[in-house]
């Protein structure tokens, strides 16, 4: 199990998610976050206060994957958040020694396995 | 006051106050949907604020097409009559003994029910269906703040001789809204995490910009009840100016004794509650008097909320504290403190212990046929359509469930539907990306 | 209306009337900052509000120094001329036939062409350069805003015999400021993630705050348009009154029918699309008239709201959904209900229909030209600086990329310069710390 | 102006131009609460908002107690005498050569030391404690505004026949303000990371709100003190419109030629200080002078702000550059334009260089008189209680700190505590969960 | 050491806190975010433009445990947490190298436990 | 590879920044959170309602890593984060697979290695 944790440009994410969707990779977790990187900085001015903003909005991908879909996610989001410019940000790959589902107690494997349809519409 | 004799003379000074005084009503009901949209979750904003918005449209209209006929077209002492549905002859003729035109009467007296309606809100707020909440308003103004609003102001029997003292709707407005929101509160019940978990206001800035503008508004509803740019009319602009303060500084030095803290949400309160204090009193009383009513209502007021918390009674936003207490304290004491110098009829201080009994058979007249015909109301409603929101609808909060919408929106993760990907109830299955991820997730 | 010969008396009544409704006018442009400013995303929000906020400086210099004499000083049928160039000879005198300082009618009006010109900035929010915007709505003023008003309030060929009804702006302001709207909005073209994401309001109390505060001013909008506190003043304001009254009953029963919700941003825009329809009709329509105005403006526009949300047109706030139609609907259906005995010519129901061919004739003159000279000057301001955003001044929001602000911030991050480290211009390379950071990360 | 002989006869259209006009200048209070309040941190936006509302209770009760009497009542040249104490004698009677109750001038004054006072917190946000800056605001509002008001409009030696030119306030209200927030900040010092940390504005919607509902009450700040619906008031009133707008242009223009970008918070400022520059002119200039006279004090404003952010004198929220430059260009420039045609006596323009100087008096007797005593005042309120806030309170916000509240809640990690659970002050010990985590974490 | 970030419906924070404390597990941060899972999306309508939106709100626990701890405080999570309803969410426990308490540098285990209460009451 | 998570007081994160600057270590995300630990809670009142508050506002860094860097970094938080009072908050090391830089795939130490000056003008 891993547990790959991505920072991404907001604009980006309805592409990755899509991406993600097509690698039939199930199931994130989305926080927005700020980054410091290579990117340009501004500055602001409000009255006499002239600042520089060093932070770039990002939004975090946090998505718990079992071992074979690891390079595919990974593969999913590169493709897919790149523009090309400095701040399209980084994938770092964690490794996870246990998943729970909490709804079931289900571990691992099982644990980050996508529903059945049927599943979801008996709810 | 039926209208009927046009042979008055319009005063163009008085129709300015009026015209006015008017707008400022009406920027009073968006006002209290900012005072009660900062008091709940953001979850639940857009509907708390939308509860007062709605009101503007079909309490508005209910009272151009029924209610205005109900309270002041002639009839007899417990309703007025029919004969000005839809406004019927009411026109720029100005009657016999006013100076204004009867058109802007009936649309002043309109900008009044459709805040009194609003006020209940706050009782029911983060737990009702809309529909039933829309419809129950509705049917309220006619069947409630019409018929009382005939009996004080419009010829009926607690006004004439009888003589209860309302200057500006202590009794019509507040007495009035606070009742109906007690019992609304009670038959809805309280919400599902009423007393477990901490229900916070989401954003205290608004509360006080509620207050702000409530504030603002609430001199065309004192001052604008003078009906003339008189004398009358200043001194109940003067009160709506002291009362309040001096209810502010009751209040803050009430926290500040038994919690050495001055609270924001709480300042605000003591404004509505000072202003609803004076709100029967503004142009009878002297403005000490008016201060002493401020500050009465801010105490008594303070220590019911603190009360009222730590009930079973989830009356949300504490309209029976704020309006329902305030509305008493004020409703009494203008029986006490009414001066014929300062343009009142005679009260306790002037010698004249009866004008408090007739306040209060006022007080419990009102209150009574309020919380009896909201009961009523209400019940008839739930027949027909559940009134109360769902288990679910209330955990996600109801601006989703019920308005699909949210007041602060950041747009991620949101997937555009084009005419092709929408199909109503069947959201599910259909968006080609994200939301099948959803079905098989 | 050219208002030469200072022989008149100065009516203390009406003059404080017009005091406040200028006051109340221009409360409207704040307030429209906010309607706007909430539907937009958050990267945008302070400058959609400057767009508006703007008006009140350069347009309102614009009027006084050139645009009141076009308007207003004696000129043609086409154009005033420009003898009160500067406001000159334009003080505290009463003119004969007025009763209230020219002075006073002269600012009054000022507040009308600050919020129409503010009105097109809905259409093109989030990708418009703010140098040339300002240069557009104050030429706009000018050249479109300021003969437009001749035609029909100042002496023009739409006025005077011929008898076009615009009571308060129908067709000056709300159709002209469509028309502009929606040209701009073609000429611009739609944002760069128009159609592809969800582009949702970021705050939606500011959208009802914006309405609400709209309504206020609106009652100085229509009833100051009387220009005196008369009957048609009250007519105007009762009308202003129950007209978003019956639009935003009318709009929730559609959206409860079409969709089973009531929502915010909807409520919030039925009320202003009511404002609008009932501008030209204000004071010359029954009070059922104006509820009638009301409600088919909000049918209208809401949907030509569906209908233009399907479409590449990205006129983004609804300009013309709402001010468009609202207008044009009020602007036809005065020639249709106006009644002399309500003070109004006779239109179609009084047996004149040939007022309803009067309306046509000024909505399409009007919006003719409107959308030609929008064109014309879009297109030479174009040639001496791009109108248009760049792509990566869209990405990252207006706020930061034109005003170097942002409407929220939290502070983290923000890196304090002194005078020693900011050098304008080369600012990566200064900042001893972290913007170093940045140059070598 | 003291008003003892009760033989006037009430206007009714200068009563009503008076009454809206109080209602008007009492909104600016909590306007200036948004003004001030979003342009600091989010941890104090209600401590901030709270210092001005907190000022409608104590400022004005202790008007309506004292402040009145000591400004307007009969006395010398420096103060007025106490026989109004609490309002005595003040009531419906409209005293000789008035047009008004003298009831509604006490008011209506009464509002304008509620903001002057408000006006100060400015410079001292974000770290005062909350008691004594009560204290300090009720006393200056009795010891420092109602001497100063009594020798400009009471009576005084700066008003009759020394005749210093102060329409509604230039110095009686803004450079008297501006002269103790200056002596404020540099008693209490500069925020604990003023200088090393970038504090910025967490609302700037909120400043925008504030300064437009600042315009729209500053009609009656300015139209209200002609005291009449009178030619005055339109003068009055139409520079309150003109002169912002130039403002606005000039610091538009400024920005634009600076850094190539005009900001919102500029935007706000330069509305708000083109409205204190025409305070003191508003009713003796005509409209052309009014707009040079809000250019000059918004390029005159701008400097010094640039200026003052690089020193160490922490004047948070620059009162000293927007109210006492704006205040100081204001009065300096009405001797200057001042003319007789347009109401005022004669100014340098009209041949009378003298003007200049009695304004040059007025000023520094003001500015002079405010700062010692605002300096004397401190320390005596600090000997008893200590001003400064704590740094563990600034650290944490003053919201948390000082009122026990956030302005902003989402509700996680708060626990409800019934009343077993609450024993204030040893709140750390009692609640049965997660505080004793916190206990022993 | 081992980090343990657990993603739970937001009303179900106060019964995951209390669980925690009867455990004893004491120090946690959380955050605000987004998740995407199996849960029934929602629809909504701004004017004409109508959404699909993705995400609900949840919480994300992240509890820095010495070894021993763990199944501990995931049993109080998972037991405190489930409503049994699509949407509860997940657990991950991520192992650690090293902790630091920056107050005063201690390390691993040391960082983690819970002061004793004395020496709170001495702040 | 490390991913460094460390939770300090928002008040401290300027000098954070700047001391992790002088110690060359460039690129990091950061999170506002918050955070429950031994500190002092605090009572908020309204009207009638008390509570209490268990978590104070935190900010949340997270930085990427190469070995080396890993003391150097942390030694830096240690030292610019204290004040000495109970909240100063906890460092988290965590193992780290793989690391991949989304505008280059880049992987592991290139990925979070500096760019050089000139690229970013380049930009
Ligand atoms: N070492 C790091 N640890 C954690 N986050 C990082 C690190 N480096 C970069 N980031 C995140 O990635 C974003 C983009 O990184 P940056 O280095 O600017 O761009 P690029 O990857 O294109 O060179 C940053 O804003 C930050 O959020
Ligand atoms: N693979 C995953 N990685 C990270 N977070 C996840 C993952 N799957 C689900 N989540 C988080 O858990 C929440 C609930 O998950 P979901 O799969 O919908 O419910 P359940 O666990 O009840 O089947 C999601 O909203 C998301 O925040
Ligand atoms: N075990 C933990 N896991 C995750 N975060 C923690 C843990 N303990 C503390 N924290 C975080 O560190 C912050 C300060 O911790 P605390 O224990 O109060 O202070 P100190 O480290 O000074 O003893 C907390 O607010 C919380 O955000």
């Amino acid at each position: 199990m891993k547990l790959i944790v991505a920072i991404i440009r907001p604009d980006k994410l309805s592409d990755v998610l899509r991406a993600l969707y097509q690698s039939e990779v199930r199931g994130l977790t989305v926080t927005r976050v700020n980054g410091h990187g290579g990117e340009t900085e501004h500055v602001e001015t409000y009255r006499g206060t002239t600042v520089q903003m060093g932070f770039s909005e990002k939004v975090r991908l946090e998505i718990g994957v079992s071992d074979e879909f690891v390079d595919i996610a990974v593969g999913a989001i590169l493709a897919s958040a790149r523009t090309g410019e400095v701040g399209d940000g980084k994938i770092f790959v964690v490794p996870v020694e246990k998943v729970y589902r909490i709804r079931t107690g289900e571990e691992d494997r099982a644990a980050v396995t996508p529903l059945v349809p049927s599943d979801l519409f008996g709810n | 006051m039926p209208l009927p004799d046009p042979s008055g003379t319009l005063s163009a000074a008085d129709t300015t106050l009026m015209l006015i005084s008017t707008a400022l009503v009406v920027l009073m009901t968006p006002a209290l949907a900012f005072f009660y949209g900062g008091l709940v979750r953001s979850k639940n904003a857009l509907n708390t604020m939308m509860m007062s918005f709605i009101s503007l449209g079909f309490v508005g209209v209910a009272w151009i097409a029924i209610g205005y006929s109900l309270a002041f077209a002639p009839g007899n002492g417990v309703v007025g009559g029919l004969t000005s549905l839809g406004l019927a002859g009411v026109g720029l003729d100005v009657p016999d003994g006013s100076t204004i035109p009867s058109l802007l009467f009936a649309v002043f007296q309109g900008t009044f029910v459709i805040i009194t309606a609003a006020l209940i809100s706050g009782a029911i707020v983060e737990r009702m269906r809309f529909g039933p909440y829309l419809t129950f308003i509705t049917l309220w103004s006619i069947l409630v703040y019409a018929p009382v609003a005939h009996w004080v102001w419009g010829g009926g029997w607690l006004g004439g001789d009888f003589a209860a003292l309302d200057f500006a709707g202590g009794t019509v407005v507040h007495i009035n809204a606070a009742a109906a929101a007690v019992v609304a509160a009670i038959y809805l019940g309280p919400r599902r995490d009423y007393g477990k978990q901490a229900l916070l206001p989401h954003n205290v800035p608004f509360v006080l910009l509620g207050a702000g503008l409530l504030w603002f508004g609430w001199f065309g509803f004192n001052g604008g009840s003078a009906l003339a740019a008189n004398e009358s009319a200043v001194l109940a602009f003067a009160n709506t100016f002291v009362a309040p303060s001096a209810a502010l500084v009751a209040w803050a030095l009430l926290e500040t004794l038994r919690n050495g803290k001055v609270t924001a949400v709480g300042g605000a309160t003591a404004i509505v509650v000072g202003l609803v204090a004076v709100t029967p009193a503004a142009g009878f009383v002297s403005p000490l008097a008016a201060m002493a009513i401020g500050a009465a209502g801010s105490v008594a007021s303070y220590f019911v909320i603190l009360w009222r918390a730590r009930t079973r009674l989830d009356d949300s936003l504490d309209v029976m504290a704020a309006h329902g207490i305030g509305g008493l304290v004020g409703a009494i004491l203008v029986g006490v403190f009414a001066q014929a110098v300062w343009g009142g009829s005679s009260g306790l201080v002037d010698g004249n212990p009866r004008q408090v009994l007739v306040q209060l058979i006022g007080i419990v007249a009102t209150a009574g046929y309020s919380a009896v015909a909201t009961f009523i109301l209400l019940k008839l409603i739930n027949a027909v359509s559940p009134v109360r929101a769902a288990a679910r609808a209330e955990g996600v909060g109801l601006d989703v469930a019920l308005h699909s919408e949210e007041a602060y929106s950041h747009g991620e993760g949101a997937i555009l539907l084009t005419e092709r990907d929408f199909v109503p109830g069947v959201a599910v299955s259909v968006s080609p990306q994200l939301s099948s991820t959803g079905a098989s997730a």
